[in-house]
């Protein structure tokens, strides 16, 4: 039996092919299987072409396909446009309405095997009834889920819309799933039920950010960030703290650090073009040892680039963005799973270390709809060191500590007033040009960071063998599927998957990599980013190999195991 | 800390200029016009009646940005031009805090500009000092957005030609909620401006005429061109305009006391993360 | 005989130091010897105390010394402040005024022989006779200089001042040169004399910019790049050109990019937070091809660090700095002298490959004069692409070409009207999602920098030995310096002095590098930018090591002399 | 290439709207304002006379800054909030160019502020088309500086609070010479206005109300609620302000045109680079 099933809906603006994928991920999800939903659009803001690629199956699905099983057409005015990024072959299903004319060319050349299927006739067959509901149960049908998570999904999905709508749409899909039904299904193995959490990977930033203990946010809009603030503004008030819309990027981190010396863990929120523009702040939170947790959601770049498209290319700016050497950590979620315990980590860490900390997600993390288990909380928060005993000339802001960070009393303290300042500056903070306390600063700033035990956090392993892929972000998906089916024919391949990315674990990474006869970087950018990253580091071997290449489109499992094979 | 755990703000204190005195030297050149500006205002913040570890004052990058040093109260010297953005951020996380921002007109009004534009129409309670020099002073004497035209300088030889602009126009038509001019070394009628200032609700910006002894020593006639209470307070903001376009950039005094209210600082009553969680669930177990 | 002689002038603001450095030097030229002269201040903007720190010597002087021969304080005020940057032994001369109190300890500890001259009482014996002008006198006698050479220095000098002053100043000098007569010169060899220039490295990277075709200069001041744009103001406007003082450095960097567009060779100028505003527009003039000269003047960092002061520590933001791959062209002048021809060839280079290029300064080289053989002009200018035969909907802005650089037309062209745009494009520069355009114009891009023939441009190598030392910028001064002793008591150094830093010449560093039994990569910043850069170019041997140490502190050639011995 | 040697303009010609259309097909959502905009741009251009080529139009990133490509001119799509300095830069090495540019209230009014003050100040010969939406539109729908405070949205839910201010009171404070207010789908008369605004020197700023049909389908409402001529023209900068202050936001018309010189475009004569070079010499061999 297979494990796994993957569908396309697509069609014209309005014809509802991103509900019909959302409620097949819904009702999958009520059996017990994960999936994923990458949504597609055209070029206009609105009104254009849409496409939703769904993946269910019975463990948790961190990967587009190779190839997707089936392809429901709602109409074919446009679904042309998304060939390259909707791969078929001859062992694929496509289903088309005959009254929406000739199949696109491009989709026709894949080879697949093209079926017809009313889908208006079906829809008008039924009161209320639209084609995308028809196309969601023959797509049902065909992936074998029952009805009754289908009924189960539609009425979670439109309980607002009213019990009259969801009858129509359960009724509509239960005409599509009949008029499939001939053309039998390749059931899905049965999956363990439980529950399940529906989330995006921005809105799991925004969760982890919650729970780390985030109470200020403030961001321009961008994409493919701009979500993570929206699902935040309402919120934040609910857990006591504030979401500001800033007039730019520059005053929103500005805000946010604001906000962080008044005690309160502070955070900004960008992609590519906006993250250029807080460069400069960045320095500043380092250097006054100001904790700050910088979410970049990567785009395709460089400048303006393909905004609703996913890369890795930021890598570069994230590590040695900022004039002057100003250490910084940084962080990368290895799943949309991971958005929320990476992003609760990011906050600990900032607030622990005084420091900015960078959350490096992607657009295929933030924008992408998944079905996951609900994700663990971090154990035993990180505080910031707040208090100090001494006050007065006593009081010495930047005090040498063993673990180099200092007490960093909030405003409102007596007695311990102090003044943040992006000049080199001595133990009290005062400005100084000293030789002595610049080097000392530098010292305690790189120290701090370099000495701290991160733990766990640096990455994870999967897998044993001689062979061994390093990957980060949103390329750990793919790559984990890619070796896990090269293992099924009998090639061992181990993945390290860094969360941590600076510092650089080097010694993990060494660990790891100690018996690999081969180890290859794996990358969606166009110049190896991480694999010179840790080349600089002195964490790779001298027989490393790079694989990079760059979006827009996504990597596939099978691209890899190509690769690796 | 969340902000509604901050702490209500203490009850005022009688309180001496000498309370908000630092340790540290200034940079500036004896005889700047900053010296009275600092005066002015801690003579200001001991009248306000707030204690220093109450206060915080916001700066960026110049000459003038260096005054939080200066005092005793907490401080934020940040980076060049953004000293209102971090005012903001600061105040609205910390609405128990007294929040003064001061910096320059190059720093204010030049790399600035966007944020003050801002500030004046967010409105959040702050209180904005810009020391205006006419010239960007730490870079050693570069024509800023409110130097003349035909100021002679070796980055732009026989004057920018470009006409400044004027201030309290723009604050004005941005839509700051006080608006005042002061002169640095009228450190009496600054400190009762700066007090008024500091207890209006909403922004409140107070443009002070601060001589650069250094490289416009001609500033120091603004001692007798200052026209002292040319300016006085309107509560229509198109009667302040009027005013602000038809007197002479040396006029000081307070212009405009408008009512528009402040940024809100009141957040509804939380409700916690719990709720939250529960809108990812699908199948609750 | 000695071939150097390092003299410190040093007193209160207005005593006259740097005049007297500055006439120490420039009488020093016109015996023919070469010489350095960097400034010191205190923290005040102005009044504060200040050094002149001059060297002089037979061949180009590119280091401050290790030790200086002599120190005469005007008056005791404030010079114990500089103590750290005046390195002194107890070989060392110290002249003091009795009149001035007591020598400042921090000199007295360095146990220098320290010897009473009554300057102030000779200064009152001249008619308008001036402290520093006996200075002056005092130590041209102890170098051995001529008083015709003083004489002809200060008339040019003190010209626009009148003939009285420079009698006076004369005068004053002969006094300070006679009183100074007992202690015995220790003469330096004589010097080949002939043309020499006087100048900063911020006046030559302005004359660098002009003699490359630069007509359009936008920036913001900023220290301590602001001379730069100070000195090409009123010279712009002689050579038919423009500039612009900007409101803030994104607006500089925009409007220079506009003027490219408009096909005048444009650039900007800034130093590290500056450089960090600019950020998102390099991104854009890599994207849409725009040729662009970006010269950034390090200080020391992180932040606001310490304006006045040099570090290298802008090269990662250099190199790194862009969300997205931007491959971009830096070069880092090779000494002061070298400042000019530079940033001519980054001009260059930027107009023949369409492309942002770094010209990487720094304080030391910016703000500290020097007296130099004239610069060569650089041979054959490189000149924009400008003309296509083809017009309408044959021009492809982006079209195909050997050496991947398209024509370009500027505005004005019939029927070659074309959008710069920061969108992925297709070869007409439209806006394309496509995965194909985007890809190829990755390739493109990436392809015109590396497939280029830099010639000379990439380094120079000093010398042959087993031993190889790495280095960029004001850096390679004292590397050369050390490596030079190092010859002389019989260690065998070779320098390999980088001036193209991007893309990496790993080429012409792998050749130059081949034979060494030890590499050292020596640059001045606190976490080794350069040696990752080079570890992650793969440019360095397993073996290579790192000698990185941030600034204030300059480096001297005793320092690096120890380290490698 | 150097400023002097630039072709003087071509003499005008008879031209088209269709001669400044291109192939480029729109992105905007079918019925957006901006397709106004653009129809009127084109139809002032041909009206002004001067060939497709001869005409650049720059803008930074939205909806509305997509339109250089839909036209026939050059054109500059830069970043966000730039297209000012980007113009400045181009005009003043090319002063023998029309450089128009064109973009949203976000990129303008927010993240562009600065530029936009000091574009004003500056007075460089350009022409400013604002196409006004009270929206984001590219970035789904979020609160500009213009929009309502009350205005609900994802990102500011109930709205943000924040009073809009306006565009007009604030170019007017800065020093634009040249004011108007148009509505993109008055399309011949917003022709009218770009032509005079084209023609004026200096810095002519106008105002575009162009309704964002998918986030704020409300402002349809414009057809009828534009208040056509309620702006008159105003040739004294004061009696514009108190008129900007006074009249609604959807008041439309020319509200001023100044005289101001604009920002020199004449150089003096070049001497060379030798005498420079002559500069730096000690001991002339
Ligand atoms: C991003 C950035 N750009 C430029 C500078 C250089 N800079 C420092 S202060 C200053 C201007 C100061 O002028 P102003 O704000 O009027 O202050 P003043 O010194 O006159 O009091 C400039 C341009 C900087 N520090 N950072
Ligand atoms: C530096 C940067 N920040 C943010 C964005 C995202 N962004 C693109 S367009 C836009 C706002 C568009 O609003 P407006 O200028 O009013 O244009 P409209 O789409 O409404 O025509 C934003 C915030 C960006 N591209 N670059
Ligand atoms: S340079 Fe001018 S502004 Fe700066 S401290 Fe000196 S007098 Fe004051
Ligand atoms: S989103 Fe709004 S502004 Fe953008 S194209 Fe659509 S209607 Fe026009
Ligand atoms: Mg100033
Ligand atoms: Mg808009």
């Amino acid at each position: 039996m297979r494990t796994s099933f993957a569908i396309v809906f697509a069609g014209s603006g309005g014809a509802g092919a991103i509900t019909a994928g959302s409620s097949f991920l819904q009702a999958a999800a009520r059996e017990g299987y994960y999936g994923l939903m990458t949504k597609l659009s055209g070029a206009q803001v609105r009104g254009g072409e849409a496409a939703a690629l769904v993946e269910i199956g019975v463990s948790p699905t961190e990967a587009q396909p190779d190839v997707f099983d089936v392809l429901i057409a709602l109409d074919w005015d446009n679904v042309g446009k998304f060939a390259p990024e909707i791969p078929l072959n001859a062992n694929s299903l496509v289903l088309a309405d005959p009254a929406a004319g000739a199949p696109a060319p491009a989709i026709v050349a894949t080879g697949a095997r093209i079926v017809e299927i009313p889908l208006s006739k079906i829809a008008a067959s039924v009161e209320g009834g639209r084609v995308n509901m028809v196309a969601l149960g023959a797509g049902a049908a065909l992936a074998g889920l029952p009805m009754g998570s289908v009924d189960a999904a539609l009425a979670g999905m439109l309980a607002s819309k009213g019990e009259k709508a969801v009858a129509a749409s359960l009724a509509a899909a239960r005409a599509g799933a009949t008029e499939t039904a001939v053309l039998g299904a390749a059931p899905l193995a049965p999956a363990r039920k439980g529950a399940r959490w529906f989330c995006s990977g921005n809105e799991a930033v925004g969760l982890g950010a919650l729970r780390g203990g985030v109470r200020f946010v403030a961001a321009y809009p961008i994409t493919p960030a701009t979500e993570i603030t929206e699902w935040l503004a309402p919120r934040m008030a609910a857990v006591g703290g504030r979401a500001m819309l800033a007039e730019d990027e520059i005053a929103a981190i500005n805000m946010a650090l604001g906000a962080s010396y008044g005690g309160l863990p502070s955070m900004t929120v960008t992609s590519g073009p906006g993250l250029a523009l807080k460069v400069e702040t960045i320095g500043l939170a380092a250097m006054a040892e100001l904790p700050l947790v910088i979410v970049n959601v990567m785009r395709v770049g460089p400048s303006t680039g393909i905004p609703t498209k996913s890369d890795q290319g930021d890598l570069d700016l994230v590590l040695h963005g900022t004039h002057g050497d100003a250490p910084r950590i940084v962080l990368a979620p290895l799943s949309i799973a991971d958005c929320a315990p990476t992003t609760e980590r990011a906050v600990h860490l900032a607030e622990a270390l005084q420091t900015p900390v960078f959350v490096l997600s992607d657009q295929s993390f933030g924008q992408t709809e998944t079905v996951i288990d609900p994700p663990a909380r971090r154990p035993a928060p990180l505080k910031r060191k707040a208090e100090s005993s001494a006050t007065g000339a006593d009081f010495h802001r930047y005090v040498a500590t063993p673990d180099n960070v200092s007490p960093m009393p909030a405003p409102g303290a007596p007695g311990q007033q102090w003044v943040a300042d992006g000049l080199s500056h001595d133990d009290y903070g005062h400005p100084s040009n000293a030789a002595k306390f610049h080097v000392a600063g530098l010292d305690k700033r790189r120290a701090k960071l370099r000495d701290f035990d991160y733990g766990e956090t640096w990455g994870e392993i999967h897998g044993e063998g001689e062979v061994a892929v390093v990957a980060f972000g949103s390329t750990v998906g793919p790559v984990k599927e890619a070796a896990r089916r090269l293992g099924e024919s009998g090639m061992k391949v181990k993945v390290v998957a860094l969360r941590l990315l600076a510092p650089a674990p080097t010694q993990a990474i060494a660990a790891a990599l100690k018996d690999a006869q081969r180890v290859i970087v794996v990358e969606q950018n166009h110049s190896g980013q991480l694999y010179r990253h840790l080349l600089a580091e002195k964490a790779l071997p001298a027989h490393a190999e790079s694989l990079a290449r760059p979006g827009p489109l996504p990597f596939r499992p099978g691209e890899i195991a190509t690769y690796l094979a | 800390m969340s902000i509604h755990e901050t702490a209500a703000p203490a009850c005022h204190q009688p309180l001496t200029l000498k309370d908000f005195k630092s340790g540290v030297e200034p940079i500036w050149c004896p005889g700047c016009g900053d010296f009275g500006v600092l005066q002015s205002l801690q003579r200001a913040l001991a009248a306000h009646g707030r204690p220093p570890h109450e206060v915080a004052l916001v700066s960026g990058i110049g000459c003038s940005s260096r005054l939080p040093a200066y005092t005793s109260a907490y401080g934020f010297h940040g980076v060049h031009g953004r000293a209102l953005p971090v005012a903001a951020g600061l105040k609205l996380a910390r609405p128990d805090l007294e929040v003064i921002v001061v910096g320059g007109d190059g720093d204010g009004y030049s790399i600035g500009g966007n944020h003050f534009l801002h500030a004046c129409r967010r409105n959040v309670n702050l209180t904005y000092i810009v020391m205006d020099n006419r010239v960007y002073g730490m870079t050693k004497g570069q024509p800023s957005p409110t130097t003349e035209a035909d100021w002679d300088s070796d980055i732009a030889p026989g004057g920018s030609g470009v006409q400044p602009f004027s201030p309290l126009a723009i604050a004005l038509a941005a839509g700051a909620n006080f608006v005042a001019r002061g002169f640095a070394l009228d450190v009496k009628p600054l400190a009762d401006i700066l007090v008024a200032a500091i207890r209006h609700p909403g922004f409140s910006f107070v443009e002070v005429l601060s001589p650069c002894i250094t490289f416009r020593p001609e500033e120091m006639e603004w001692k007798k061109a200052v026209q002292r209470g040319a300016l006085s307070v309107n509560t229509d903001r198109a009667a302040a305009m009027a005013m602000a376009l038809s007197v002479n950039e040396l006029a000081s005094g307070i212009i405009f006391q408008g009512d528009r209210p402040a940024y809100s600082e009141t957040l509804p009553a939380p409700t916690g993360l719990a709720a939250i969680e529960k809108e990812f669930e699908l199948n609750a177990a």
